[in-house]
């Protein structure tokens, strides 16, 4: 049976590759890519699922590839299992969605081909780095993944600055590659062909000081694809560049990725370590968190305010594992398991709603030409469908009972408030600073997707384009409703979900039964120990009762339902336009005010006066930019540093023979002297 | 003649041989340069029949005869003729002047031996004592080669290492392989002719083979 | 079942109870500011009066904005039922701990805020924004601060928190209670929109927050919006007097018990009431660009709360 | 016999193209298909190789092949018949006259003979001649068509080269000195077994002296930093075809010279005396390529210091013991592969776009598709990027760095590779797109000659998913060899 899922995964994925390169353009093209992918991701869903639910390990082996390490070697076990769900989860409405989405393109110019095949590619290359079971195969995948995704980013590459985002991207992606290279071959010792089983059984007997080295370099190196701070930068870059349902699936399934390889790392292969390993862990996660939404909140890029919520959500997810790690360093098993499925269940479910928002802002996109907030507007009522799913998303986000953003962050919550029960006072005061940034990041994740939806969606449009604007396929709106609906089901149900994460934990060494107990299958949520319980079901069904009966209540008492159209009350204005309403920079202002300090953005004001009088103002021009301190105070030195260095060594090749034969002879006398008294 | 006068004798052609390579320091005019490498060559020659002779290897003789044909007479005479054609008559300005060439030319020479030290004494030979004299030859050539700027003086600088080396190779060696050597003989002849038809085409384009103006190619 | 009922009846009671609470803050208010004002019950008549009006909407408007204010409502009536009131431990208290209630209370003012958007007045927008800054930092500091309380009494189910202080006293008191207590009641101020974050009793002032949002509604969405807000009036007071002072609430469901612990409650909720009204007589508001600074105060406040009860345990 | 089908073919083609005067296209073509003879017999010594046996024939031992001399002869001629089926004067093109095109093919296939002779033959004395000759004949192509540039490339490209060489021969007299001093004069003394046999016996503090010549000389023809200096004129300057040739082989070959003699010295020195030398040189030679291609402005020179960045991986990797050789030689064919299309490929380019200025070629994409994105293939091969073989080889000489206990060195030539990566993807990404200026013609022509293109890209993705246990076996014959 798992065999069968896995060949027909591969083979779906492969033939969707051939069927892109083979038909190129067209609707038959694009739709059996699609279908292709949603039979690709089905399966995978079915083999993950099927290893979670059957608790067994699928595996299987070709030795004739990859031979230089081992072969190619690919070993599912529940982590990756939960990982390869995910992946499917992603895949089927993103391949539906990009049925239709992508017909765009084809009038745009870009490759076809080229967009089709890396898709497919893309998916199999994603699903394979959750089965990997040795280091080559690993790095193999993983580099797979990150250049098909690549080249979806660059789909639009006449443009300028998708070229220049590309860049970022394969980059930043490349040093997080070079960074895994390193912790690989470090835990790989003097083994070479470095299966996953023999580094599990070489990892204790390394020291210390090398186990926390691979440790970072795993952290750093996966941290740069998952989008940590202050290596995220390529994820606001990368992310709007690319095609939507690209982007849903970088967002929401890709840079998961780099959360299973830090799972893997930490958890399987070294198998836990000091308690600073899952502190850093949950700081890096808080100041991601934090600094995420708050650079989300400036954002008038409908997509680049998804892609530092990326980073945000990131960041809670590593709440979550850091708080977990943590307590597993002090053997507190229960509170470790509930940290690590609170990071794991808020990854299904930053999945789910994130993918969902990608959608949503492309089909936004597809709708006006614009991914600037300013000038869209009154979308609700040309594509309310998208609205409605957006609005879905917003409030998933934003954590808003009863969607399944409440439920994982409550549970990264309650594993943080477990932190008072560590022994150490100084370790244990990390936790209440974590539960403030977390809550501080929620509230202003919710005020951030008000701009966004609001902005966005509601009132009078803002530009010709948003007039414009018009309703989406049917299968863009199927690709959304779908993950709409998941929003909704992983929010009601924590429950049936919860102790399946629970069952995969229990692989692991140390959470055994801790894992199991903790979650036993029932209608609410009990943090260990009965410290919280909620039941998002309950709620939920509460919420639609009320909202229910209200109505009811108000009918019974012979309310009047009568309801006039009018013009907007406007303080006796004669007629309401656009440009009246509020914008997305304008609603975010005082958030701007009350984090100046943070946002440092520049101020540029002239003032043009009147050759007559110095009183009279002819015009005035405001300019405030926000540049974050990480591009101004770590990468632009760095790149200065780089070219400051290129350019000196460009000096050498100065192009005079004499000088080029004087390096020949100083080299040779400095290294006969060497040789002559080595 | 007598064993004992191998040494003192071969010592006296190896230090001629490296004069000659002094001279080059501290002429400027190309035809003293050429003039210096053919009686270089011409020493250098005598050194290989003395290693010949005493060294009793008739293949030397051999070797001698054709050194003497190649770069006594038939590279200076193409050196002689290229020098006409192009009319390029001195070295106006070297990158080092005379007097610090000189004092260079002597440090280097106390570098070889410096550097010849270990390779002196695992020697049994009896001409071992001039084998830094050898290298130092290499080391003059070299830096000719580095501070003098018209085509053909580089070009000597070259041929003047590739005396050295050969020095070294029958002091040390009494000499490498025949068929090797005859290889040797055969790459430095193309590669003179190849340096001739480059410097011809220097001049061509360039109108001078000044090789401190070819610094169009760079970074 | 009975235990079901008392928990209908709770929030009924709540829903019958808050707009006096708002009448009699703002009755008193005049009276300490030598007025007569208005009578403590006017809200009912206010709250009749709506109903019966017939609703306007703007044309540009969507379903969102007729939405809204039931999604206020409702979200207002969820939360009477998972707090304690009088009552504890409830079986609704299971359903949801204080994170539930607090999330609660943002989609309320989630779909507020949309509703204010969507007209698309330059008001709605700027009271909007203005609400959900303040709901940014207010709503992790009502969670930070019942932290500090939910640690020391061991359980984040508010009902927990109630029983386990009343059976053991000595966690209410020490320096964090305090500390969440101020932060608490500064972020009811500004939840609830009154002197100095905000003034209930303006409309068009440049200043002002709440309102600016809900000017476009009317009739009985106006009168669902008034009432939401006068139920997060009385939660919020719930909330400071149960969980500080717990003493009162009625742990079994003993018809006794009940009769004794509603009044207290009452009086606990007229007591608060008194002290608001007092401070409005007394303070300024302030500029809206300090408001933020006080809402950081108390977030900082409550986190030092939290941070107390980590290490003092 | 084997031998002569190696090294007459080239020898035959090259007395071809000077005695049919003027030049026809039929002397290409013949010289093309004698070129397969060649390629035919490298395969066959490679079979001798892989099956354990070393060939060794000629009179006084003259040639003789190993695992490590038929690897090099495989990709020389490999690469050599693709050079000599894309040469310039197998079709119509009138870019060149006759006696440019006759000049070309005597050259280029003296080159190519040199070449093979150098891996072939037995005596180290005769592989520093044939390498010596490589110059000479490699120059005679240079300036193909005179200009300024060319000649200046290829008079600094003669001069250093020579000089370098000439430095390589004082270390090969002072190995044959040391020799003699112990045991004698003997004709075969620089027959490379005798030498490895005998080298226990030699003295450190001579070989020592003797390497830092043989280092600085083939490192110069290798070009390992800071001796590289003539490589970016030369390549730059050459026509494509030499240019895949000197990038894609030369430079192997070098190192080859390099490896035979390390293995003498190693066996004199028995310490890490060499491997210290070529990991400083190495990374010295990668960090100067990694920041010239930050700031490279023409694309032939970009590909010149891709060149000496391999050079520096393929040293580095000669420094890590049987493991890292292994990795080396994986190298050397991949990077042949990869770089000797590149250089095919930048040929095709420069035909269109009249000039190898990198802010000149815009658009490429548009303008010529098919060469696009063999070029982009190319360039992610070169940078290591999966699914390519230099992936695979570059992970196994980051490997052997690890499993030999160089971990810090081995995270300084991560960062370099990084900041080569990111400034060659730069490069490649502003050739590729952006519009391309009005005057340039859409479309490609010849679209015959992206065949052996195509094949080389095939290797590539082959070798970057699997090893064929015949080239496995090839390259652990070559590990065997440098573990004493």
């Amino acid at each position: 049976m798992a065999s069968m899922f896995f060949w027909i995964m591969v083979l779906a994925f492969g033939a969707g590759t051939l069927t892109a390169l083979v038909l190129g353009r067209g609707a038959l093209a694009r739709w059996s890519v699609a279908s292709l992918a949603i039979l690709g991701g089905g399966a995978g869903l079915g083999l993950g699922a099927q290893v979670i639910l059957t608790g067994t390990a699928f595996s299987i082996t070709f030795p004739d590839l990859l031979p230089l390490a081992g072969g190619l070697a690919l070993r599912l076990d529940g982590l990756g299992a939960f990982f390869l769900v995910l992946i499917g989860l992603g895949a089927i409405p993103s391949a539906l969605y990009g049925a239709t989405y992508t017909a765009e393109y084809e009038e745009g110019g870009a490759s076809m081909r080229m967009m089709g095949a890396m898709f497919s590619l893309f998916l199999a290359t994603m699903a394979l780095v959750t089965m990997a079971d040795n280091v080559l195969t690993f790095l193999l995948m993983w580099e797979g993944m990150s250049l098909t995704s690549y080249y979806l980013v660059t789909t639009e590459s006449s443009r300028e600055d998708t070229v220049s985002a590309g860049n970022w991207y394969i980059a930043m992606t490349h040093v997080g590659l070079a960074l895994l290279l390193g912790a690989f071959l470090l835990l790989m010792g003097g083994d070479t062909a470095g299966s996953f089983a023999a580094l599990r059984a070489q990892a204790d007997t390394l020291s210390s000081t090398v186990r926390s080295a691979i440790f970072l370099l795993a952290f750093l190196g996966f941290g740069s694809k998952a989008g940590i701070m202050p290596l995220h930068v390529w994820l606001p870059r990368a992310h709007p560049a690319a095609p939507s349902h690209v982007s849903a699936l970088m967002s929401g399934v890709m840079i998961k990725l780099g959360i299973y390889g830090l799972l893997r790392f930490v958890l399987d292969l070294l198998g836990g370590g000091p308690v600073w390993w899952g502190g850093l862990i949950l700081g890096i996660g808080a100041v991601s968190a934090l600094l995420g939404v708050l650079y989300a909140l400036m954002e008038h890029d409908l997509k680049r305010l998804l892609a530092y919520h990326s980073v945000e959500n990131i960041g809670i997810i590593l709440l979550g594992i850091g708080a977990g790690l943590m307590f597993q360093s002090y053997g507190m098993m229960a509170l470790a398991a509930l940290g690590i499925i609170g990071g794991l269940y808020h990854t299904l479910n930053h999945a789910t709603f994130k993918s969902l928002l990608f959608l949503g802002a492309g089909a936004v996109l597809h709708a006006t030409h614009t991914r600037n907030m300013e000038e869209m507007g009154g979308l609700i009522k040309k594509m309310p469908w998208t609205a409605l799913f957006f609005l879905i998303g917003s409030a998933a986000i934003s954590a808003i009972p009863p969607l399944n953003g409440f439920a994982s962050e409550w549970m990264v919550f309650q594993s943080l408030l477990g932190g008072f029960k560590i022994p150490v006072p100084e370790v244990s005061v990390v936790m209440p600073i974590a539960v403030g940034m977390l809550a501080l990041t929620s509230g202003l994740a919710a005020a951030c997707f008000v701009k966004a939806f609001g902005i966005t969606f509601l009132a009078l449009p803002r530009s010709e384009e948003a007039e414009q604007a018009h309703q989406v396929s049917r299968s863009m709106r199927t690709g959304m409703g779908a993950l709409a609906l998941a929003c909704v089901a992983f929010g009601l149900g924590p429950t049936l979900i919860v102790p399946r994460l629970g069952q995969i934990l229990a692989g692991f060494p140390g959470f055994g039964g801790a894992a199991h107990t903790t979650f036993a299958l029932q209608t609410t949520l009990v943090s260990p120990a009965a410290f919280g319980q909620v039941s998002p079901l309950f709620v939920g069904i509460g919420l639609v009762v009320i909202l229910a009966l209200v109505p009811l209540v108000l009918h019974v008492f012979r309310v009047n339902f009568s309801l006039r159209k009018g013009e907007t009350w406007g303080c006796g204005r004669v007629s309401q336009t656009a440009r009246m309403e509020y914008t997305a920079t304008s609603f975010a202002e005082p958030l701007r005010r009350v984090f100046a300090e943070i946002y440092r953005p520049t101020r540029e004001l002239t003032v043009d006066t009147h050759e007559e009088s110095r009183y009279f103002i002819h015009r005035m021009q405001f300019r405030s930019e926000i540049i974050p301190w990480f591009e101004k105070r770590l990468y632009q030195p760095l790149l200065r540093f780089l070219n400051f260095v290129a350019c000196q060594v460009r000096r050498l090749q100065a192009g005079s023979a004499h000088l080029y034969l004087a390096y020949v002879a100083v080299v040779m006398i400095l290294l006969l002297l060497i040789a002559r008294w080595y | 003649m007598d064993e004992t006068l191998f040494a003192p004798l071969t010592t006296l052609g190896a230090s001629l041989v490296l004069l000659f390579g002094v001279v080059l320091l501290w002429r400027r005019s190309l035809n003293a340069y050429i003039q210096a490498f053919k009686w270089q060559s011409v020493i250098l020659s005598g050194v290989f029949f003395l290693v010949g002779y005493f060294g009793h290897d008739p293949e030397l003789y051999g070797v001698g005869v054709a050194l003497l044909g190649l770069k006594v007479f038939f590279i200076p005479h193409l050196l002689g003729r290229l020098r006409k054609r192009v009319g390029a008559d001195h070295e106006i300005t070297p990158y080092v002047n005379i007097a610090t060439s000189l004092l260079i030319g002597g440090m280097l020479v106390l570098l070889a031996y410096v550097l010849m030290r270990p390779v002196v004494t695992v020697s049994t030979l009896p001409t071992r004592g001039a084998l830094p004299l050898a290298l130092g030859l290499v080391f003059i050539g070299l830096f000719v080669l580095i501070t003098r700027k018209k085509a053909i003086t580089q070009v000597v600088g070259f041929l003047v290492m590739e005396n050295g080396i050969a020095l070294l190779a029958v002091l040390g060696t009494y000499g490498i392989p025949l068929i090797i050597e005859m290889g040797v003989f055969l790459d430095l002849l193309m590669g003179i002719l190849v340096m001739q038809v480059f410097i011809y085409q220097i001049q061509d384009t360039f109108e001078s083979i000044d090789v401190d103006r070819l610094t169009h190619l760079k970074h | 079942m009975n235990a079901y009922l008392l928990e209908l009846a709770q929030a009924l009671i709540s829903l019958a109870v808050a707009p006096l609470l708002v009448g009699f803050i703002g009755w008193l208010k005049a009276r300490l500011q030598g007025r007569r004002g208005a009578p403590p019950w006017q809200p009912y008549f206010v709250l009749r009066k709506l109903f019966s009006k017939e609703v306007i909407v703007s044309e540009h408007a969507s379903w969102l904005f007729r939405f809204a204010p039931y999604v206020v409502f409702g979200s207002g009536v969820a939360v009477t039922l998972l707090i304690p009131l009088f009552c504890v431990p409830l079986p609704f208290d299971a359903m949801g701990d204080l994170l539930m209630v607090v999330y609660l209370m943002l989609l309320g003012t989630f779909f507020l805020a949309l509703a204010g958007l969507d007209p698309g007045t330059a008001f709605g927008g700027m009271g909007a924004s203005r609400e959900m800054t303040v709901a940014a930092i207010a709503e992790p500091t009502i969670a930070l601060a019942i932290f500090s309380l939910a640690l020391r009494a061991g359980s984040t189910n508010l009902g927990q928190i109630v029983v386990n202080t009343l059976a053991d006293p000595t966690v209410a008191l020490n320096a964090g209670h305090l500390l969440a207590f101020v932060a608490l009641f500064v972020v009811t101020l500004a939840e609830t929109g009154r002197i100095p974050i905000d003034n209930p009793s303006t409309h068009l002032e440049l200043t002002m927050i709440h309102e600016a949002m809900i000017l476009e509604h009317s009739g009985r969405h106006l009168a669902l919006i008034e009432w939401a807000s006068g139920l997060k009036l009385l939660i919020f007071f719930s909330l400071l007097a149960n969980l500080f002072v717990p003493w009162g609430v009625a742990t079994t469901l003993s018809p006794v018990y009940l009769l004794i612990a509603l009044p207290i409650w009452i009086g606990k909720l007229g007591l608060l009431a008194v002290v608001v009204a007092v401070l409005e007589t007394r303070l300024a508001k302030l500029r809206l660009f300090r408001v933020p600074e006080l809402l950081s105060m108390s977030f900082v406040l409550a986190l030092l709360a939290v941070i107390s009860s980590f290490l003092l345990r | 016999m084997l031998f002569l089908l190696l090294l007459l073919p080239s020898l035959l083609a090259a007395l071809l193209a000077l005695v049919v005067r003027p030049y026809r296209p039929a002397v290409g073509w013949s010289n093309a298909v004698l070129s397969l003879a060649a390629f035919g017999a490298a395969l066959g010594v490679a079979g001798h190789a892989i099956a354990g046996e070393i060939l060794v024939w000629g009179p006084g031992d003259l040639f003789r092949a190993d695992s490590l001399s038929a690897l090099l002869m495989v990709c020389v001629s490999a690469v050599a018949a693709m050079t000599l089926f894309l040469s310039p004067g197998l079709g119509r093109s009138a870019a060149f006259t006759d006696r440019q095109l006759r000049r070309y093919h005597l050259f280029i296939n003296l080159f190519i003979f040199s070449m093979l002779l150098a891996v072939s033959v037995n005596n180290i004395g005769i592989m520093w001649i044939a390498i010596e000759a490589t110059t000479v004949f490699s120059a005679m192509v240079i300036p193909l068509t005179l200009s300024k540039a060319s000649v200046e490339a290829s008079w600094k490209y003669i001069l250093i080269c020579s000089v370098g060489i000439a430095l390589a021969f004082v270390g090969t007299v002072l190995g044959y000195f040391d020799f003699v001093a112990l045991s004698g004069r003997a004709e075969n003394a620089l027959n490379w077994p005798v030498l490895l046999n005998f080298a226990p016996h030699l003295h450190p503090e001579v070989m020592r002296i003797a390497f830092i010549f043989l280092l600085i000389g083939y490192g110069t023809k290798a070009g390992l930093a800071p001796m590289h200096t003539w490589l970016p004129d030369a390549h730059s300057e050459s026509p494509a075809t030499l240019s895949a040739l000197m990038s894609g082989v030369l430079l192997a070959v070098a190192m080859y010279a390099l490896l035979r003699w390390k293995m003498v010295v190693d066996a004199t020195l028995g310490d890490g005396f060499t491997d210290t030398l070529l990991l400083t040189l190495g990374l010295l030679t990668l960090f100067i390529a990694a920041f010239s291609l930050v700031r490279a402005s023409n694309y032939k020179r970009m590909l010149a210091y891709s060149s000496v960045e391999h050079t520096g991986l393929i040293c580095i990797g000669l420094a890590l013991g049987p493991i890292g050789t292994f990795a080396a030689m994986y190298h050397i064919v991949n990077h042949a592969a990869a770089k000797s299309m590149m250089f095919f490929l930048s040929g095709r380019i420069l035909h269109r776009f009249h000039s190898t200025e990198l802010g000149a070629v815009r658009g490429l994409l548009k303008v010529m598709p098919a060469t696009a994105i063999l070029f982009a293939a190319g360039m992610l091969a070169l940078v290591g990027l999966p699914p390519f073989g230099l992936f695979m080889s570059e992970f196994a000489l980051v490997r052997a760095g690890f499993v030999t206990g160089h971990p810090w060195l081995m995270a300084l030539l991560l960062v370099l590779l990084a900041v080569a990566f990111v400034a060659l993807l730069r490069h490649l990404n502003s050739m590729l797109h952006g519009t391309p200026t009005a005057e340039i013609a859409t479309g490609e022509d010849h679209r015959w000659g992206l065949v052996p293109m195509l094949m080389s890209v095939a290797v590539l993705l082959v070798l970057g998913f699997y090893l064929p246990a015949s080239f496995q076996s090839l390259l652990d014959g070559i590990a065997a060899l440098v573990t004493h």
